[in-house]
């Protein structure tokens, strides 16, 4: 009889890792059978990356046993989890900068022509296959650190499924895809299932695992707390599990009264990216700003902060026009930029918790140019109390943070600086259901301060549910304007891929 | 802290300083003449030039960035310094040109760097060879010699039976250790060597602090230059010669990354004492010159092995 | 078993009671320091004492010699020889040795007399002769040579270089006094062997007219006598060298090299060690020793 | 491609050639002695020696590492294949003894690195001063002279009318573009010192490619070192000394970032040429040698600074 229809695929047992200070997981037990979705949930920080990262060989457990087809292993690297036919795809980026999209997918397992000579174009034509296949237009040949977060992201996909793993886990794959890629990465999903691949799901999108999910396992604090075929539960159930707690609801949006006029944008342009951007924000409104992968609102945000340079347009902050010339500039008239890519351009992972959170406001925290600790210290200690950051504590080093935690430290520096003017670019990426509402209720109580916050996201339900007004981005241009009344998922796709939608003033 | 943590936050210099005691027992083990009171202050003199111009490369090194013209503006400083007092400028107001002289060549490395986008290899070491030039040029090959005792006092004085090249160490450590934990310049180094973007989107002036560093660096050169001229009461053209190898060495012994973000001035100090005991062991043990070389690269392999066999993470 | 460092200063340090006797020289990666230093263990071996000999690894690292003879007063040696590599640069240290009460020999290079006398110091004696001197007898016999008319070629040593500076010179007026004799080109090439071949190649297209060279060491002149041999002019260029090493006095029987100064270095190592012996023993030693200067051609 | 697109890509090459034929300009205008094929074969072999050297070190900091042991490399596979040769030991033994010798050396470099954890920079300064002092000790200081026409073939042979070190050159910059482009290794350089953790989890045998490359380093640095002697008819323990800082300066004017991940051999051969140009025509013009240092400095920092006008990103 099949083997397969007998053991788990692959099976974890009684898994134990602490890293310095934490205790990332316990006691875990996993089955995974060939042809399910196995879905992993719960809160950041609560092992699931370790967890995965034990089966792919980047971590080397404390305790348990990895069983394959009921068979005990001893996975010793990442080499030998890929020749054992162990998949994955990191929740962090691990492409390198100057290498093609081509070239990353298949490192370490080029074609040959000869023994020791790589077989370029056979690489390329493979790599452009698999990534047509994913219906992603991306050329194989590209520099990898050229393409945007979510061009990378389907590279690390395109890169998982070269390897034709027999076991793959996907670590929060959507956090930075729209709609479109997302459809046609189910798609693929749908398809290996079928081949019998068995595959690990972590997302912290609740609606996608009821969607594609067989099975539910459902960690807390590294503790195994219950695994659920996922026609025998609902959302609260594993809300509930996840964080402890019913959450009451998902979107707490409030509305504040809307004052005078924060930021206005008049014409904005920047060859080849931005054309003839015009907008308002005003003190008390939250504003969201929607659109496909490649539309322009990161360019857009990164222009307005003064990251970027424009080719012409007029910026107002408080009524007044300005010039900003750098993000120095931009953070002194009171605007806050939280990046989309935390790794790259939002923290210094090298560096504290403090240290990063406390970064954009040195200047602030410091008397006679020496540096306040005291001031510095009691200022995170807010933040990690108000955004629960999962940390041992303030000197621990963000690199080692999980994935979620090091977005709410992003969250915290800006928080931490006077700004009354925000622009959040995708600031709910990879953070769990729970914090997700924290967060929300944060930027509430940032409107209701009186500040103004542009929210960029891929998450049309975060958009819908969160804003006052709506602006929809379409190839560099404002390609449509939405009240939140008038707002609906159908109205902001079409006008995200130019269809229909009014311009705005 | 826990034990635990402390070694992970200070591990490199935990273990250098093991290293620098080990080196230390086995010296004094081997000869009577190390462990005097003359002796270890000597060996302090003698290792705080280098000292000093590791400071300034420790912040250039934690910035991200290398500067291989700290020994040319050794030079170039020195002889700028002893050809006013030669014309017999008040010593202050010498000493004064001679550290401005370091930080202007400092200052430029930096603006190469930042406003003329070249590579910190490259910008210091078109400047290492153009300073080496100008400043042959400017003597015509010939040390400058031969100064007054308010002078030298720099180098042969002493302040509470303590000799004044350890006391200005001393104060420059003291200092470099303050600005770099407790003021935004610090901050901002560690920052812009960590993640460059990340430090700019957050509001660090990069440009400026990256050029201010040099300029930093440039100084503290100028300083070193100072200390060596009134050591030697000479100034050459010729000083300072793969000064920078040394600075450099003792900045990575001390636990700095020539990637960036990463260093701390005590770890640099140790590392400049671990070069110094080691240079002055060997001389008093009369080891002979060949084996001398062997001798310095092995326990420079060794000192760091000890120190990385203390925070070896686990995968 | 460390023993205890005895009172006299003259015996601290020496096994077996011998008093210790310390060279220090510019650099031992130059075989003429490696012969002074064979010519001083001679010494030292036959007159029973005990020597050390420490030199910098960079032959212009003046701070890092006064770092050795620090380190060596420290020891409490009994006597100091030095080659100095710094003549005014060497001025504090030896002060300071005269404050610990050693004898200083300086070998080879003087210590620079007015810097010494203005700082107080002083040395028991001086052993050698001058690379000014020898710089002159080169420049003699190359204009000799080529019968007072010619284009010569000179290759300096590390720019700023005392000893290059000296020899060049010496050199520069002695082929002053023949006005037929032009240098069309003095280049240096940092008294490396590869770049005394590279730079003699480079000065020999901007001008191949030249008829005499003169290196500022043997390296760079052995280096320029393969630059020769590789341009074919083998025997049609006059080279003079300095330092008399066994290779270029290999060359100079063989023909390729004309002449090169020698200093007798072996000879100065064993005559600094007989005087500081002397020394020790209370004797009064010439406040100066010349050891000859001699064109070996 | 697109011109723009090209640019962009290979924007540091091209920049730098610029720089290369800017310079040669000026000097074909300044002296009718610098174009004429004598003189080109002349600095063709004059750069050959570092242009192998610097091959190796391009792969070494293409991978995020640093080699600053090649210099004493050069010295102690020189004295090692020159003190077999007057053993009369036979040429082609001679000379794969000295090549392991280097390759020994460079894998020494590498596991220190790897197995050690050492950084590149610890590791192959520890190596430099022990091969230094053991070449010094090897030879007793003194230079190992006077071989045998077979060998000397390799500095004064000419095919097809090449000189033979200028084919050696080319041998090696041909192999070693292919090895970079074309084979696994050449391609998990580029992902070491692009992203050594991403390498490492995407299955690269990290340490084996690194100590790898630190042995194609060190190879490479006897392959000089035979070229050498052969050159001066003679090894010399001090021979090399400072060559790293030539070897990496030809690197990093080639494009190579010292941060890892970049790098070509085209872009390090035109430094190497730019460099080798330079000191050529500063002796054709017979340039003062005060005047020389300066000029040098200025002239990399010039073509550098070309080249960066060259692929200004708009950002
Ligand atoms: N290298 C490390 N060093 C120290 N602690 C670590 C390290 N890696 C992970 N941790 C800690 O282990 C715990 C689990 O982290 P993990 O990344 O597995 O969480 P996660 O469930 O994936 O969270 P998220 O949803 O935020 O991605 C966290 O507290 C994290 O700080
Ligand atoms: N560093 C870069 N170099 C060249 N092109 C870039 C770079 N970064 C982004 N782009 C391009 O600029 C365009 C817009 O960028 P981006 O994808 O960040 O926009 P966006 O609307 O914020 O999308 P998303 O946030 O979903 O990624 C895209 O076509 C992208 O490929
Ligand atoms: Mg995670
Ligand atoms: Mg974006």
């Amino acid at each position: 009889m099949n083997p397969a229809l007998t053991v788990p695929a692959l099976a974890l047992r009684g898994i134990r890792k602490e890293f310095p200070g934490v205790v990332a997981l316990d006691g875990v037990d996993l089955d995974l059978w060939a042809g399910e979705v196995h879905v992993l949930l719960g809160e950041n920080g609560a092992g699931k990356s370790t967890l995965m990262k034990i089966i792919s060989g980047a971590v080397a457990r404390d305790a348990g046993e990895v069983l394959l087809d009921g068979v005990p292993i001893e996975i010793r690297g990442p080499r030998h989890a890929q020749a054992l036919g162990l998949g994955i795809i990191y929740q962090e980026f691990n492409l390198i900068p100057h290498l093609t999209a081509g070239e990353n997918i298949f490192l370490g397992r080029e074609p040959r022509l000869l023994a020791g000579v790589i077989d370029q174009r056979a690489l390329v034509r493979a790599a452009q296959k698999i990534l047509d296949e994913l219906g992603v237009a991306i050329d194989a040949r590209s520099v990898v650190s050229r393409l945007s977060v979510a061009q990378q992201q389907m590279v690390e996909v395109a890169k998982a499924l070269s390897l034709n793993a027999r076991v793959l886990m996907m670590d929060e794959p959507t956090s930075a895809l729209t709609e479109q890629e997302i459809r046609e990465l189910f798609a693929t999903i749908a398809r290996l299932k079928a081949r019998g691949v068995a595959l690990v799901y972590i997302s912290h999108r609740m609606e996608e695992l009821f969607v594609i999910g067989d099975r539910v396992t459902v960690l807390r604090d590294g503790r195994h707390v219950g695994t659920r075929p996922i026609g025998e539960t609902t959302m609260p159930e594993l809300v509930r599990l996840m964080v402890g707690r019913d959450l009451k609801d998902q979107f707490p949006k409030q509305t504040a009264p809307v004052g005078d006029e924060a930021l206005r944008v008049e014409g904005l342009r920047r060859h080849g990216v931005l054309h003839d951007i015009n907008f308002t924000l005003r003190r008390g409104e939250v504003v969201g700003l929607a659109g496909l992968m490649g539309s322009g609102r990161t360019e857009l945000a990164r222009a307005v902060f003064g990251a970027d340079p424009v080719d012409g347009g007029r910026i107002f902050v408080g009524g007044h026009e300005r010039q900003i010339g750098s993000p120095r500039a931009a953070i002194d008239l009171g605007l806050g930029f939280l990046t989309e890519d935390r790794k790259h351009q939002g923290l210094v992972l090298g560096l504290s918790v403090q240290e990063n959170t406390c970064l954009p406001s040195v200047g602030a925290f410091s008397r006679f140019g020496v540096m306040q600790v005291a001031q510095e210290s009691a200022a995170t200690a807010a933040r990690i109390a108000e955004l629960r950051i999962k940390t041992p504590g303030p000197h621990q080093r963000v690199g080692t943070l999980s994935g979620g935690n090091q977005q709410k430290v992003v969250l915290g520096k800006w928080l931490t600086t006077e700004a009354d003017v925000f622009i959040f670019d995708e600031p709910t990426r990879g953070i769990d259901v729970g914090a997700k509402v924290e967060i929300y209720q944060l930027i509430n109580q940032l409107a209701a301060r009186g500040a103004a916050v542009l929210m960029i996201s891929s998450e049309l339900p975060e958009i819908l549910g969160m804003s006052d007004r709506i602006l929809v981005m379409h190839a560099g241009r404002i390609a449509g304007e939405f009240t939140a009344a008038e707002a609906t998922q159908e109205k902001l796709l079409a006008a995200a891929l130019g269809r229909a939608g009014r311009h705005a003033a | 802290m826990k034990p635990r943590e402390f070694l992970a936050h200070s591990g490199r210099q935990f273990g250098t300083l093991v290293g620098l005691f080990a080196l230390c027992a086995v010296l004094w083990a081997l000869t009577p003449h190390f462990l005097t009171v003359s002796n270890l202050l000597n060996v302090a003199q003698q290792t705080s030039i280098n000292a000093v111009i590791a400071v300034g490369l420790t912040f250039v090194i934690i910035s991200g960035g290398i500067d291989l013209s700290v020994g040319s503006l050794v030079a170039f400083s020195g002889v700028v310094t002893a050809s006013l007092l030669q014309r017999t400028v008040p010593v202050p107001l010498a000493l004064l040109a001679g550290l401005m002289t370091g930080l202007a060549c400092g200052l430029v490395n930096g603006l190469l760097i930042t406003f003329g986008r070249l590579p910190p290899f490259i910008a210091t070491l078109g400047i290492m060879s153009v300073a080496r030039g100008g400043s042959l040029l400017y003597t015509n090959g010939r040390p400058v010699s031969g100064f007054g005792e308010d002078f030298r006092w720099i180098a042969t004085g002493e302040i509470l039976r303590v000799p004044v090249p350890v006391v200005i160490m001393i104060v420059v450590y003291a200092i470099a250790h303050f600005v770099l934990r407790r003021t935004p310049f610090g901050r901002y180094l560690f920052a812009m060597g960590g993640n460059e973007e990340a430090a700019l989107l957050s509001g660090v002036r990069v440009r400026l602090h990256k050029t201010l560093v040099y300029g930093v660096c440039g100084l503290l050169s100028a300083l070193a230059a100072v200390m060596l001229t009134a050591r030697l009461n000479s100034a050459q053209p010729i000083a300072g010669i793969n000064y920078e190898l040394d600075a450099i060495a003792a900045t990575v012994i001390g636990g700095a990354s020539l990637l960036g973000g990463q260093g701390s001035v005590v770890g640099t100090l140790i590392g400049a004492l671990i070069m110094g005991v080691l240079r002055n062991g060997l001389n008093l043990l009369g080891v002979s010159s060949f084996i001398q070389q062997v001798v310095i690269g092995a326990v420079i392999i060794l000192a760091v092995l000890l120190d990385t066999a203390f925070k070896r993470p686990k995968r | 078993n460390r023993t205890e460092p005895t009172s006299a200063a003259a015996t601290a340090g020496a096994p077996g009671g011998k008093p210790t006797i310390a060279l220090v020289v510019k650099t031992l990666n130059n075989p003429f320091f490696i012969d002074m230093q064979k010519g001083a263990e001679e010494a030292a071996k036959r007159l029973g004492v005990n020597l050390v000999v420490q030199a910098a690894d960079r032959e212009i690292d003046v701070e890092r010699q006064m770092q050795i003879i620090e380190n060596l007063i420290e020891r409490k040696v009994a006597a100091l020889c030095i080659t100095p590599s710094g003549s005014r640069e060497i001025v504090p240290v030896i002060v300071k040795a005269n404050k610990a009460g050693i004898p200083v020999v300086i070998v080879d290079t003087r210590a620079d007399e007015k810097a010494l006398a203005a700082a107080g110091g002083k040395i028991a004696t001086f052993i050698g002769s001058d690379n000014y001197d020898g710089g002159k007898l080169a420049g003699e016999f190359i204009g000799a040579a080529l019968g007072g008319k010619g284009a010569i070629a000179v290759l300096e040593g590390i720019p700023g270089h005392e000893t290059g500076d000296s020899r060049l010179r010496g050199f520069r007026e002695a082929v002053a006094k023949y006005p037929g004799l032009k240098i069309v080109a003095s280049q240096p090439a940092n008294w490396e062997r590869d770049q005394g071949f590279n730079v003699f190649q480079n000065i020999l297209q901007a001008h191949p007219q030249v008829s005499g060279v003169f290196a500022c060491s043997d390296l760079m002149a052995l280096g320029a006598v393969e630059a020769i041999a590789a341009a074919g002019k083998t025997g049609k260029i006059v080279v003079v060298g300095f330092d008399a090493q066994p290779e270029a006095r290999a060359a100079i029987t063989k023909g390729t090299m004309g002449a090169t100064v020698a200093q007798f270095a072996a000879r100065m190592g064993s005559t600094a060690v007989e005087n500081a012996v002397k020394l020790l023993a209370g004797e009064k030693i010439a406040e100066f020793t010349p050891v000859p200067i001699e064109l070996i051609k």
